[in-house]
């Protein structure tokens, strides 16, 4: 190997660094510690003639490692790599002394932060002058993608994806794709008929050649890594053979078992053998083996004969799993609504004419249980009080966001009580009315023209008089305590992370947000993006939004999953784990604290006996180096990170440069 | 800003920041129902503009609040108004700036250890003729509280607690005469020198006996012991908490009936502030041929009796109706015949309602262990 | 030359006047009795029943600094002429010996002047072993426990006092410093420790007829016995460390990122890195070849050299292994070995 | 502890096909002495013993140099690969728990044939107490005494004067795995961290007082390193030069580094065997370093090395409730 | 003698905790000069002998920062370094280092004032101790 040969560039950032870092005395102090070449300062060594300044040294000094005093590697490591690599040197014989952020930025006194700075780069140049090259891989991708969920955002991307040229599966656990959307009445701000929107896309999905759409299933298993997933699907048993069912629904009528029907929200019944709705697809029927007389306890059987000539009733069905291998998979498993049971004082579950926002979209929905009359125990109701931010920028349910369609979802549905009972008095209480999105305001302004008020107040209880509801709040523009009766409460219930959603965030290995929505890898320039590599977000499970949004954010999901199909292949994490074989002891310890099961134990010939060692897989690891600091013998090591790396600049630091 | 200014602002509007001024604390505020100009979000909003000393000018709007903390369990930005009031009336406890009953109160507390300005000897009044043993004889603390020890109508919880805690066979003994006040009011009332004082002494004294356990009849001596004697180190219990247990493990068990409807009233301490919501109910479910019933607004909806913070002490707005008042009207509308609860001052707004609105021959007021120690031999 | 009585009580006094040296004594800490720098005379420890360990630190010590350098590549020697000068008090007579193995080691073609300076500034005054321990058999192996070799003064434990025996100049320095504290020995003394000496001599147990070891040694190389005994060794460095012949040693860089320094420090050779060679290739690879190089080295290759074992008899490698490997089990087992 | 058992238990051992050797104790050669031996034959199975002397733990040569080979396939398992017969105490059986756990030693490789364990003697304790024996010397445990025998003259000695500190505080005196056990279960003690607690209890300064004077003694001669049956790596990080975490210099730092980095490695592995101390020539306690480890293992983790060989090892895992209340 | 000025070695996970030192900058919020950064992927390559490794070469305080629990990037690093960590604080307590030199925080890549507080604590806390001089290397 040839001599390490390190050259030191002190960046001024104009005078971000430079007014309290004395660079020139900096950069003195740098030419003479070990393995230093040459060292230099320069203005803005991000800018392009900075840049070329290190590419000429590095020709000139035949320098092999750079050390780049400048701002945090967060922001300008990968520039300054690609300067290395232009100049013909591993990109990750790099390493950024972080003198701006954690030095010039946060210090006031030139000698301390100086000091500090000298101290900071004494120990990045320990660090560099141990770096090695080191080489990403390139992994073939296989050219499918998986879609999880069939809301509206797990929809429009696997059209997308599909209509690009790509396989998709698309995995839904009801027995149609469809979702909150298709539970909508109107949609806001345009009043379009939400179901009228929705189906045409749901067909397309059922007729893409490109897409095979496995409702009613669930994800059980996933293994691999970008390019190469390996997923498990369990079909759950419909008792209907899919195949065969043409959705005549000759055999309802023989089904003597009603249920809840879940669709309608519990507000209506319907057969435990059922079609969740009528557009739904696949459209075909399901049996729900809670409630079935023959799953609970094999007797009955009364549908099975009617459907002789298809034949597609199979009380004996079993569940079934599938693996499917995928490049790529999106995320849009979608959200819950806020459970109001949790905000006692409003009455939820108390009182049934307190609904929520969602129960209300069934009530006013033509397909609904009343068939779009917003009735109450067979009454209209004259008065309506619709109350905002209900388990939403609320601390004491745990839910600090905004979730950012209530205010418009409310102004919508005191428009249709308007539009539905013209005489009925409406009444929104509200802390801040946020209309923000393109039509919002506008709407907002034509449902007070209608004549709904809006009163500014956190209702504080609901409570019983006579027949009456009483909602009681201060009206705080008035500063006075007001009590309202009314027939109908509609609380406008957020949006929270699906309940079940730790199972399926388990599986992908994806982090949580403080919110617990799921986590994007940058909140401003990666928000479709996880943190791990070939993972993508679609919708809610990421936030609260709304339709535009979602069918937005789904569609940059899909082209982000594309990018790697099309590419049909993938760069790998260079600095990953490392096993030196002759100090392995196979004992696992490093198996056992990876997250991404990227290391297994492997028999290898050692001295001529056969023995287990571990063995990294390179494009598994993310480089986190877990393992490093649970191996005991040091045989595992992280690149870029190894013990001898950090230990010389633990020891570079504890020295003192008076 | 001067510093007492700074000061000041630290103490007070500092911690209001997070305010969005929703009105949730106001709409929840039994005070605001019946004194229109205690509006405690106005209070906060002022504060939250307000430069400098005027901060501490606050009022006697103030002695208003009883402390029953609706507004912090239900303020979505975990602001604490209650906190705010207890800090402002310790401002003026400071500058001496007090009603005058409330000073007696707090003359009587530094003088004679309780607020009622009654001597200590007179403490163990109730339990004459009782056998209860001085703690340095037992293993579980009784802890009296100072108006169920010198009020005549309310000995009788402490009575009957004594009774059911002996027939169910519980190793307990008290403080006798020694029993200091355990300063929950106090605090409220914004001396928060005297509570420290009252803590220390009280902890002090605890540690003199090998004490397993304390059991409170009050609600207000638990709160402040479970969540305000950080230093304590000893498990506390409201009476209503061991009560169920003893009669799961059979260690109690009623031989009478008690043929009433009664319904039962959340004290503020008790359930809203500490969660306890369920065990006074098993409790009153339990007893034979009791008829329980719920009151429209229970368990977190319920309506503070006005009791707490202080409100004991002070008479207020005497042309308003009492939330007491409310409160009776609501058990007499889901039919009951007693109005239960386990708390000496609820117990005392609650009668004080039922007599001057002349309701004796209608509906009755009970605390639980009184009906408890009916049932029992 | 001359003996003199030191009266117990006034061992103090004696040590008192020899503050100009630095006094090396056995100390006890805890079960165990170790040399060590005295500050405090009260610490000495001269109990006979205590097989005290490693005197030879004193002259040859465990970690010893040979140069440091910056990084402005400025050495800057570690001069051992600097030390002051030495006394070794209450060592035993096979220590003392070992020394005058040592030095032939030390001496050879390039002197080490670390050892050396050392070792002349350094005086040794021995304690006789009234009661040996019971692996020592320094009588099998031209040792005795009251031998005089290498030492310069040697004391005996009488009832009330030291019997003191001036063998060198250097402990006739030693003696003129202290001697208002003595009186001269008388002929019952002398009787007295020569009863003791012959006594203490027939106390020792163990003994083993060393004749012929060497070649012995050289016909047996390839031999199962090797494997036998290694087949319990652990490995340790205990057997070594506490030998008072054992010298090996190991030299390494010290260095931070500006400044460093040279060490010596033991090594031994039953550690796998002893022999480990740089390109992961190690000649002694197993506990084998590694014991079997010990008992080579000291009772062959060292008599090649230098003409005697490098052994003085003291039995502390049999009294300290945590496994029983014996030394003298080993060599009768040579000794009779087909 | 029946001997004549014992031996037939070991002879059957050895009779079993796939047995190779049998590791088992024997009287060393002086003293109160006791040696390992390793059996291959039945002849050399007259020289097995077992006695209160017997302190020194056999599982380390499981693992010193070369271990036995992996079991690998589930052919294998049954029964038809070799197998090493090993004689283990309480602690022992814990080791090997660890060491199986570990995946360092396979289970189908050991015939294990148990002893429950009363506890050993100190070696140093009884040296002390009688000096200078070169003669074979006999112990026995009876009724809470050790009777000595020494050239046909016996003593009686209380238990207590005797026993190793590590044996006092025994929790797990019957072996937790065997093929075979000789003799009856025995009762442990109950977890008594006592002497750590007070070492705990003590200033800053006085800890460091303590463990200086402890550590400036240790001349780095790695019987520690070498006696523990849970110190089996390949390549000990300790001796490695780069990266150098403990340089060669002797002195209380370095120690200090030497003897930190060895108790955390053993933080949720070691088994309280006592080898360490039993072995180290300068009588540093070390036990008081992984009983400390092993306390706090116990109450902020509740977890015990060795019980289970399915358990994964302590580091290795975590539950979401650890303490956090030290963190800021 | 100028006042003494402790020097602070932190080990700071990328996604987190660095991060939020970043946005300590970021902001201009200041804290002492006392505190070095070592930029580790993840608290859970921090291997715990770092600390001592870092106290006897010349550091008078370690600080181990990464994510809150539940937020690692890399999902349970912080988790498994919080044990490591935990069990070397009591023994380096245990051998007498002051555990107010050895300290661990979550700082969120949002919690930059809260980076410069923990800072300005470590510190503060370690001024009172002084220098950490029976801990230090002979020869640095």
């Amino acid at each position: 190997m040839s001599k390490t040969r390190v050259g030191v560039y002190i960046c001024h950032c104009g005078v971000n660094i430079k007014s309290t870092v004395d660079v020139t005395k900096l950069t003195e102090f740098a030419s003479k510690l070990p393995h230093v070449s040459v060292a230099k300062d320069y203005i803005y060594l991000c800018s392009d003639p900075g840049q070329e300044l290190i590419k000429n040294d590095i020709n000139e000094f035949n320098l092999n490692r750079i050390v780049v005093a400048a701002c945090s590697p967060r922001m300008h490591e990968p520039t300054f790599r690609k300067a290395l690599r232009s100049a013909g040197i591993n990109p990750y014989c790099l390493e950024i002394a972080n003198i701006r952020e954690h030095c010039s930025w946060v210090h006031e006194d030139i000698e301390k932060a100086t000091k500090k700075a000298e101290s900071i780069l004494a120990a990045t140049v320990a660090k560099a002058s141990l770096l090695e090259p080191l080489e990403e891989k390139e992994v073939d991708v296989i050219p499918t993608a998986l879609v999880l969920g069939g809301g509206i955002a797990g929809i429009q991307a696997a059209l997308d994806i599909a209509d690009t040229g790509f396989k998709v599966y698309l995995v839904e656990k009801d027995p149609s794709i469809g979702g909150h959307m298709m539970q909508l009445d109107k949609t806001f701000p345009t009043l379009d008929c939400s179901a009228c929107i929705l189906t045409p896309k749901m067909s397309d999905v059922g007729n893409h050649p490109n897409i095979e759409l496995l409702t009613y299933s669930e994800i059980t298993n996933v293994g691999g890594y970008v390019g190469n997933f390996k997923v498990t699907i369990k079909k759950k048993p419909r008792y209907i053979i899919e195949d065969k069912c043409n959705g005549c629904g000759n055999c309802i009528s023989y089904c003597p078992i009603e249920m809840p029907d879940p669709f309608n929200l519990n507000l209506s019944k319907t057969k435990c053998l059922y079609i969740p709705f009528p557009q739904a697809v696949p459209a075909c029927f399901v049996i729900d083996p809670d409630y079935c007389r023959y799953t609970l306890n094999r007797e009955c059987k009364q549908c099975e004969p009617v459907c002789k000539e298809l034949g597609a009733i199979d009380l004996k069905q079993k569940e079934q799993f599938i693996e499917v291998d995928v490049g790529t998979i999106i995320v849009a498993t979608g959200f819950d609504t806020f459970d109001p049971t949790l905000k006692p004082e409003l009455g939820y579950g108390l009182y049934p004419n307190v609904i929520t926002g969602l129960e209300f979209e069934r009530l006013s929905s033509a397909s609904g249980p009343t068939t779009g009359d917003v009735m109450i125990n067979g009454k209209k109701p004259k008065n309506v009080v619709f109350i905002h931010c209900v388990g939403s920028r609320d601390k004491t349910v745990g839910n600090e966001y905004c979730s950012r369609v209530c205010c418009m979802y409310t102004a919508k549905q005191a428009h249709l009580i308007k539009d539905k009972i013209p005489d009925a008095k409406v009444t929104v209480f509200y802390i801040d009315v946020r209309a923000f999105g393109k039509g919002f305001e506008e709407f907002y302004d034509r449902v007070k023209q209608e004549g709904i008020i809006y009163r500014r107040g956190n209702v504080a209880e609901v409570y019983k008089r006579g027949e009456k509801l009483v909602v009681k709040a201060e009206d705080t523009l008035l500063g006075q305590l007001v009590e309202v009766e009314t027939d109908l409460v509609v609380l406008a219930v957020g949006m929270v992370p699906r309940a079940d959603s730790n199972t399926v965030n388990n599986l992908l290995k994806l982090s949580q947000s403080s919110d617990k929505f799921l986590l994007e890898a940058h909140p401003k320039l990666r928000p479709v993006d996880t943190a791990s590599d070939g993972i993508f977000l679609a919708g809610c499970c990421q936030g609260p939004k709304d339709i535009p949004d979602t069918v937005a954010q789904a569609s940059a999901a899909a082209s982000k999953a594309c990018i790697p199909l099309s590419q049909g292949k993938v760069r790998t994490e260079a600095q990953v784990a490392q096993v030196n074989d002759l100090l392995c002891r196979g004992c696992g310890f490093c198996v056992e604290v990876c997250p991404y099961d990227a290391i297994e134990l492997k028999p290898t010939v050692i001295a001529g006996e056969t023995v287990d060692v571990a063995s990294v897989n390179e494009v598994l690891c993310k480089g986190c180096g877990a393992c490093v600091a649970a191996c005991l013998s040091g045989a595992i090591q992280q690149k870029s990170f190894t013990d001898e790396q950090l230990l010389s600049m633990i020891a570079s630091l504890g020295e003192s440069y008076e | 800003m001067s510093e007492e200014a700074e000061r000041l602002a630290y103490i007070l509007r500092d911690p209001l920041f997070p305010c969005i001024q929703c009105g949730k604390c106001t709409g929840s505020c039994p005070i605001s129902v019946i004194s229109p100009h205690f509006n405690i979000r106005k209070l906060l909003y002022e504060i939250l503009n307000s430069e400098g000393e005027d901060i501490a000018q606050k009022k006697e709007m103030l002695w208003d609040c009883s402390t029953c903390t609706t507004c912090v369990v239900r303020c979505p930005k975990e602001v604490d108004p209650a906190d705010l009031i207890i800090s402002m009336r310790s401002v003026l406890v400071e500058d001496g700036q007090v009603p005058p009953k409330i000073r007696d109160v707090l003359k009587s507390i530094s003088i004679r250890g309780n607020p009622w300005n009654i001597g200590q000897e007179k403490r163990s009044e109730w339990a004459e003729g009782l056998e209860i043993k001085s703690i340095a004889d037992a293993e579980i603390l009784y802890y009296v509280g100072c108006t169920v020890a010198f009020d005549p109508r309310l000995q009788k919880i402490a009575k009957a607690l004594a009774k059911t805690l002996a027939k169910a066979g519980i190793n307990f003994g008290t403080l006798g005469n020694d029993e200091v006040c355990c300063g929950n009011e106090i605090r409220r009332m914004g001396d928060i020198w005297s509570f420290d004082a009252l803590k220390e002494m009280n902890i002090e004294m605890f540690k003199q006996f090998p004490i397993k356990q304390i059991i409170t009849s009050s609600p207000h001596c638990y709160n402040t012991f479970k969540n305000e004697y950080t230093e304590l180190g000893i498990e506390v219990k409201h009476y209503t908490q061991i009560i169920p247990d003893l009669i799961k493990k059979k260690k109690l068990s009623f031989s009478k009936k008690f043929e009433k409807t009664v319904t039962y009233h959340d004290p503020c301490f008790l359930g809203r502030q500490n969660q306890i919501f369920d065990e006074p109910r098993d409790i009153l479910k339990s007893i034979p041929s009791l008829n329980f019933v719920e009151m429209d607004r229970t368990r977190e909806r319920a309506l503070c009796c006005e009791g707490g913070g202080g409100r004991m002490w002070i008479e207020a707005y005497e042309t308003m109706e009492r939330t007491a008042t409310i409160r009776v009207k609501e058990a007499l509308d889901c039919g009951a015949e007693i109005l239960a609860t386990a708390c000496p001052f609820c117990l005392l707004t609650l009668e004080d309602a039922v007599k001057s609105g002349e309701l004796e021959d209608k509906i009755q007021i009970l605390d639980i262990v009184e009906i408890v120690s009916q049932v029992i031999d | 030359m001359d003996s003199y009585i030191l009266q117990k009580e006034k061992l103090n006094n004696f040590l008192d006047s020899l503050k100009e040296y630095e006094i090396w004594a056995p100390v006890q800490k805890d079960a165990t009795t170790l040399f060590e720098v005295i500050r405090d005379f009260q610490n000495i420890s001269l109990d006979l029943n205590h097989q005290p360990i490693i005197s030879k630190s004193a002259v040859f010590p465990q970690t010893e600094p040979l140069f440091t350098f910056d990084n402005d590549a400025a050495i800057k020697e570690t001069s051992p002429k600097e030390e002051k000068d030495t006394i070794v008090f209450g060592i035993r007579p096979c220590d003392a010996r070992s020394f005058k193995l040592l030095d032939p080691v030390f001496e050879g073609d390039f002197p080490d002047p670390y050892y050396l300076t050392r070792r002349n500034k350094t005086a040794l005054i021995g304690i006789a072993c009234n009661e040996p321990f019971p692996n020592c058999f320094c009588t099998s192996i031209d040792g005795n426990p009251f031998s005089k070799e290498g030492l310069d003064l040697l004391f005996t434990s009488l009832n009330d006092s030291f019997y003191i025996e001036v063998i060198t100049d250097k402990g006739k320095t030693i003696i003129d410093k202290a001697s208002s504290h003595l009186t001269q020995a008388k002929a019952e003394d002398t009787k007295e420790k020569e009863q003791l000496a012959k006594a203490s001599e027939g106390k020792i147990k163990r003994q083993i007829n060393l004749d012929g070891i060497k070649e012995k040694l050289a016909a047996i190389f390839e031999h199962a016995i090797w494997d036998k005994f290694s087949s319990k060794c652990i490995g340790c460095g205990i057997c070594t460390y506490s030998c008072p012949t054992c010298y090996c040693f190991d030299m390494q860089d010290e260095s931070s990122a500006r400044k460093g320094r040279r060490v010596r420090t033991w090594d031994s050779c039953m550690f796998a890195e002893y022999t480990l060679h740089a390109s992961g290739h190690n000649p002694r690879p197993t506990r084998t070849e590694r014991l079997r190089n010990r008992i080579y080295h000291k009772f062959k290759f060292n008599i090649d050299n230098f003409g005697v074992p490098s052994c003085v008899g003291c039995g502390r490698c049999i009294a300290l292994c945590p496994v029983n490997v014996d030394l003298i089990e080993i060599l009768s087992t040579i000794k009779e070995a087909e | 502890m029946n001997i004549q058992k014992l031996k037939d238990e070991a002879k059957r051992a050895i009779g079993r096909k796939e047995v190779t050797h049998l590791i088992g104790y024997q009287k060393g050669s002086y003293g109160f002495r006791i040696s390992p031996i390793f059996i291959e034959t039945k002849e050399e199975l007259d020289r097995l013993t077992f006695s209160p002397l017997c302190s020194l733990s056999l599982v380390n040569y499981l693992t010193i140099e070369g271990k036995p080979a992996q079991v690998q396939s589930e052919e294998e398992k049954k029964s038809k690969a070799k197998k090493v017969a090993i004689f283990v105490r309480g602690c022992d059986s814990r080791a090997l728990n660890q060491i199986i756990a570990e995946k360092g030693l396979s289970r189908e490789s050991l015939y294990i044939i148990g002893i429950p364990c009363k506890g050993v003697i100190d070696l140093k304790k009884i040296e002390a107490q009688f000096p200078n024996v070169v003669d074979p010397a006999e112990v026995v445990e009876e009724n809470g005494k050790y009777i000595i025998t020494i050239n046909d003259q016996t003593h009686e000695v209380p238990k207590e004067e005797l026993i190793a500190d590590t044996c006092k505080v025994c929790q797990y005196p019957t072996p937790l795995t065997y093929n075979k056990l000789l003799g009856d279960k025995l009762e442990g003690n109950p977890a008594n961290y006592d002497d750590i607690q007070k070492l705990e209890e003590k200033t800053p300064e006085e800890k460091w007082s303590f463990w200086q004077n402890q550590l400036d003694r240790c001349i780095r001669c790695y019987a520690c390193k070498n006696s523990c049956p849970l110190c089996y790596c390949d390549g000990c990080i300790l001796d490695k030069l780069t990266p150098q975490w403990v340089r060669r210099s002797v002195d209380t730092n370095e120690n200090l580094m030497f003897h930190v980095t060895r108790a955390f490695h053993l933080a949720g592995r070691c088994v309280s065997c006592g080898e360490c101390e039993r072995v180290c020539p300068v009588g540093i306690p070390l036990m008081k370093l992984n009983r400390k480890m092993e306390k706090d293992v116990k109450e902020l983790f509740d977890f015990e090395a060795g019980k289970d060989p399915e358990v994964k090892p302590l580091l290795n895992t975590f539950n979401i409730e650890d303490p956090d209340d030290f963190v800021l | 003698m100028s006042e003494f000025e402790p020097n602070i070695v932190a080990f700071l996970c990328n996604w987190c905790s660095y991060a939020g030192a970043d946005l300590t900058g970021t902001t201009r919020t200041h804290y002492p000069p006392t505190v070095k950064v070592i930029r580790v992927m993840c608290t859970g390559r921090v291997n715990p002998l770092f600390v001592l490794q870092a106290l006897r070469q010349g550091a008078d305080g370690v600080l181990i920062s990464g994510c809150h629990p539940g937020e690692c990037h890399y999902l349970k690093g912080n988790f498994l370094a919080r044990r490591r960590f935990l069990l070397m604080k009591n023994l380096l307590e245990y051998i007498g280092i002051n555990p107010s030199r050895i300290r661990m925080s979550w700082v969120s890549a949002s919690e930059g004032k809260k980076f410069a507080d923990v800072i300005t604590e470590v510190t503060e806390d370690i001024k009172k101790l002084g220098p950490l001089k029976s801990f230090k290397r002979e020869i640095l």
